[in-house]
């Protein structure tokens, strides 16, 4: 039920933003429309949606986007400064890191979160095991070194999403 | 955009930094040796470069009918992009296309060694492999 | 020639790099990573489209286009997976 | 190591997180074609692109784009039935394709209801037309699989 609801909310508003006009006729279709899709999207188990409606989660996620971009613009002067250096210093490799994360929901986040990050591409999510692809494995310890700057996020996508 | 204010300038600033990382991402595109690499660095320059023009277009605009649509549209490119980089990489992976020869680990190999056989009608590595 | 022209002619100089390594590409993987780029470079267009024209036509079309591009990479890279459509 | 039908649980769980918001996107674009861009066309290809979506990312038994791969051709026809009779309905008024329902204020959402309804068929006949095309090459992959051999 909660599910439900959620995902109506989310439904409406987005048909809002793209319609982005308040005309009673309109407003009643796309209420109609936005519930009949969260009906129909009731078999897909969304256990995210009604944990987004709570108002401290909620908070969570806004403060979660900028502490993210700040991550993805440090990702992209790295890689764009490997990039155009003459002799390319990268030292590829997949790691193998664990997560201790768990639902599936707070994983797939933390995947994409890593894959948007400093040098890292989420290959495959295999129970708690993530394979990530980097773009210079350090010198030494690597697997720990994964495992630290993954554990930044998790405390974000614990209070999120679990 | 034709006179000079602070919107204007934050705006076109913005977007300067987005078409810079664009063409950036495409650079490596070229440049790196394997697919992986590639995918790294194009996805994540690209996307950051789209997401900031989109961002300009929000600078300028504001919170009025085209800078919700913006909104919605840096939703879903933030949402779809890292996602078709890791089906992507997994594909290339399960196909058989090895990391560049200079790599120096590879883990998921050394665990799905035996656990799964190559999926149905794939090449064999040697023939994908450049 | 003003500033959003000089944006739109590195976006399309982004493209053409695109271009050459669908065409160079030596794996089939590079031309899927290809085209997925090419898609979000634009989305990005579309969004340089609206600063100079001012209406809302191409943010719609910029909505439409990631999801096209969106479905037609898992497609691709299912079929480099070597499983047919619907498996 | 293959995880049950589909694509990878990350594919899974964002198709699920954006299956609904794309229908509704689709219906939006539909609904407001005769005053923004877009129309029945865009809002077909649109939903379309969301069951062809949900094929990929959940298999073909599961999902709703399963459940409407029985009903395509129905609503394939429904689309056009639908098309023709806002058409035909026009002799009530004198001819064909004129607008039988009343006008309302121009430049809102309910000026021309016609046109609105227009677009919904034309929504349906699209949407369902793309995905039987989808579904067409993945019966004719089968054929080709089964004739050479292959499992």
């Amino acid at each position: 039920m909660f599910r439900v609801i959620a995902t109506f909310v989310f439904a409406f508003l987005v048909y809002l933003a793209v319609t982005w006009s308040l005309d009673p006729a309109s407003v009643l279709i796309g209420a109609a429309a936005s519930l009949a899709a969260a009906v129909a999207m009731r078999p897909l188990e969304l256990e995210v949606a009604p944990l987004l409606l709570l108002p401290h989660r909620l908070l969570f996620a806004v403060i979660y986007v900028p502490v993210l971009l700040w991550y993805v613009i440090r990702a992209n002067l790295d890689v764009a400064y490997r990039v155009i250096h003459p002799k390319l210093p990268i030292r590829p490799g997949i790691v193998k890191a664990r997560t201790t994360l768990k639902t599936a929901a707070a994983r797939v986040l933390l995947a994409n979160s890593i894959t948007l990050t400093p040098g890292t591409l989420t290959v495959d999510l295999v129970g708690d095991a993530l394979y990530i692809h980097r773009i210079a494995v350090p010198e030494k310890e690597p697997e720990a070194e994964m495992q630290r700057s993954i554990e930044h996020f998790e405390g974000f996508i614990r209070r999120i999403l679990e | 955009m034709t006179e000079w204010t602070f919107g204007t300038v934050a705006a076109a600033v913005v977007m300067a930094a987005g078409a810079l990382f664009n063409l950036l991402g495409c650079i490596g595109l070229v440049r790196l040796p394997d697919v992986y690499n590639r995918v790294q660095a194009s996805t994540k320059c690209v996307t950051l470069g789209t997401l900031l023009l989109l961002t300009g277009v929000i600078i300028l605009f504001g919170f009025g009918s085209m800078g919700v649509k913006a909104l919605v549209c840096l939703w879903f490119v933030a949402m779809t992009s890292p996602t078709a980089a890791h089906a992507i990489g997994r594909a290339a992976h399960r196909s058989g296309i090895r990391l560049w020869e200079k790599s120096v680990c590879d883990e998921y190999a050394k665990d799905r060694e035996g656990a799964v056989e190559a999926p149905a009608g794939s090449p064999p590595a040697e023939e994908v492999a450049r | 020639m003003t500033f959003l022209h000089v944006l739109m002619a590195s976006l399309v100089v982004s493209m053409f790099l695109c271009l050459y390594r669908v065409m160079a590409g030596p794996t089939p993987a590079d031309r899927t990573v290809s085209v997925d780029i090419l898609g979000v470079l634009m989305v990005g267009f579309c969004a340089v489209l609206t600063a100079m024209t001012g209406r809302d036509v191409y943010m719609i079309v910029g909505v439409s286009w990631s999801l096209l591009s969106f479905v037609a990479t898992l497609a691709l890279a299912k079929h480099l997976e070597g499983r047919s459509f619907d498996d | 190591m293959n995880d049950g039908p589909g694509m990878s649980l990350i594919v899974r769980m964002v198709s699920r997180w954006l299956l609904g918001f794309v229908f509704v996107y689709g219906l939006g674009v539909a609904l407001f074609g005769h005053l923004t861009p877009g129309g029945g066309f865009v809002g077909g290809v649109v939903v379309a692109c969301a069951l062809v979506m949900s094929i990929l990312a959940f298999g073909g038994k599961q999902g709703p784009g399963a459940f409407l791969a029985r009903a395509v051709t129905t609503l394939d026809a429904a689309g056009a039935l639908m098309f023709l009779a806002l058409a035909l309905f026009g002799y009530v008024a004198g001819c064909f394709f004129t607008n039988w329902i009343a006008r309302g204020e121009p430049a809102t959402f309910g000026s021309t209801w016609f046109v609105i309804l227009m677009n919904v068929a034309i929504l349906v006949k699209v949407g369902a037309g793309a995905f039987a095309g989808f579904l067409a090459i993945v019966a004719f992959g089968h054929i080709l699989d089964a004739e050479e051999g292959r499992p």
